[in-house]
């Protein structure tokens, strides 16, 4: 699944987006922290299809996954 | 359920719209939207909050300009939902226009509109307080504060602790 | 004293100017004030209420205009009394400007502008809500509301009992 | 001394100003509403040298009178 990063997150990943495959959003979250040095120091958010989650919840592939640091717009 | 209410109070349609414009608002776009009120009758009142690019100091180098990027579908999405909060708690405001800038924004530009439109003040007023404060909560848009050495810090509207956001 | 107090809190000299235009306020002149403000990189959020005439239905008729008169050099005074009070409840203020209309406004076009700047928005958002309202409560400024049976009705921003004034 | 009238007031004396004289607020008020018709109906309030008055108060007759109907401004 395309996984969207942004902010310092793309920054660290020296990417905008990743391919990365996962059944759950805990399992994907292991495979980021894995990939992005330094991403298990950040404050972040997961959004799936454009809405935060805050639990676990299981992945079929289609969605759209986003890595989200602090927001800072205004 | 939150969108149909807002419909069903007010009437009105919250279309998803596109709040982006690319690089610094310039001063005769503003002027340009307060015109065009003109021949709405029914508003006694405009209320317009507009965020400029501050020159901070960190670390003994200043700020001078912030490049703003943002996961635009998301944040356009969160602004519907923003707006339709927006119409249902101040049913009587006659409309709402929201911008935010991408790209490089040189301290002392504009980056930031919020203008809302009643008959009287108070609507207004408290329309354009909520949602200036909802948009810097709740849109992912990300801000990389460029100093003076050419060198850059990562804005963030709220100070957290590492780990603890989304809270 | 309050002049004293409030020229000790901000270091500002509060000198006596004119807040009056003679007709409505363009819209460019409100994009050249804000345009000014570029140069000053302290600025992070400028808060600005407009003022427009509000075509009221009052007996069947609708309000086409309103003539506005001033005890100009009292309302100026006054003003000055409001700036000080202001900068002294939010000396982080960096400006404030505050303008209103003489003579026949119509229907749709703005009357009345208070425009604060500040680093952060809470105190310029602040400062224009108590402008705003003391300006209505406490500037000598009469208004002809002029309706389309060519017949007029005085405005009055608190309904009072006859008597009652200044209460 | 001049006592200046505005809006709704200087509408029923026909008149910007007024040349009365008079030693004190009250008498003055008392001249005034005999000389404009309807005045007593009115609210006003009453200003010497820019400030409202609330109470009585002596008057040398070089003050600055006006006569003030209810604030419309904004």
């Amino acid at each position: 699944m395309k996984v969207l990063l942004f902010g310092i997150i793309a920054e660290k990943a020296n990417a905008g987006e990743l391919e990365l495959e996962a059944e759950s959003v805990s399992s994907l979250k292991h495979a980021l922290e894995q990939q992005i040095k330094g991403l298990r120091e950040l404050s972040y958010a997961l959004a799936v299809d454009r809405v935060i989650v805050h639990n676990d919840q299981q992945l079929t592939g289609s969605e759209e996954i986003a890595l989200l640091p602090p927001f800072a717009g205004g | 359920m939150e969108q149909m209410k807002a419909d069903l109070n007010t009437g009105k349609k919250h279309k998803l719209r596109d709040i982006f414009v690319e690089g610094a608002i310039p001063a005769s776009f503003i002027a340009e939207s307060i015109a065009k009120h003109a021949t709405r009758t029914d508003i006694g009142g405009h209320e317009i909050f507009l965020g400029q690019v501050r020159s901070d100091v960190i670390d003994d180098k200043s700020v001078e300009a912030i490049e703003y990027t943002a996961y635009r579908e998301m944040a356009n999405e969160q602004m519907t939902v923003i707006r339709e909060e927006a119409f249902a708690r101040w049913p009587q405001m006659t409309c709402l226009h929201v911008h935010h800038s991408q790209g490089v924004i040189k301290a002392g530009e504009l980056c930031f509109m919020v203008f809302a439109s009643a008959p009287h003040r108070q609507q207004a007023r408290e329309a354009v307080a909520f949602v200036t404060d909802e948009v810097k909560k709740r849109l992912p848009i990300f801000g990389k504060e460029i100093l003076s050495n050419a060198t850059h810090v990562w804005k963030s509207n709220e100070p957290r602790d590492p780990g603890s956001w989304p809270g």
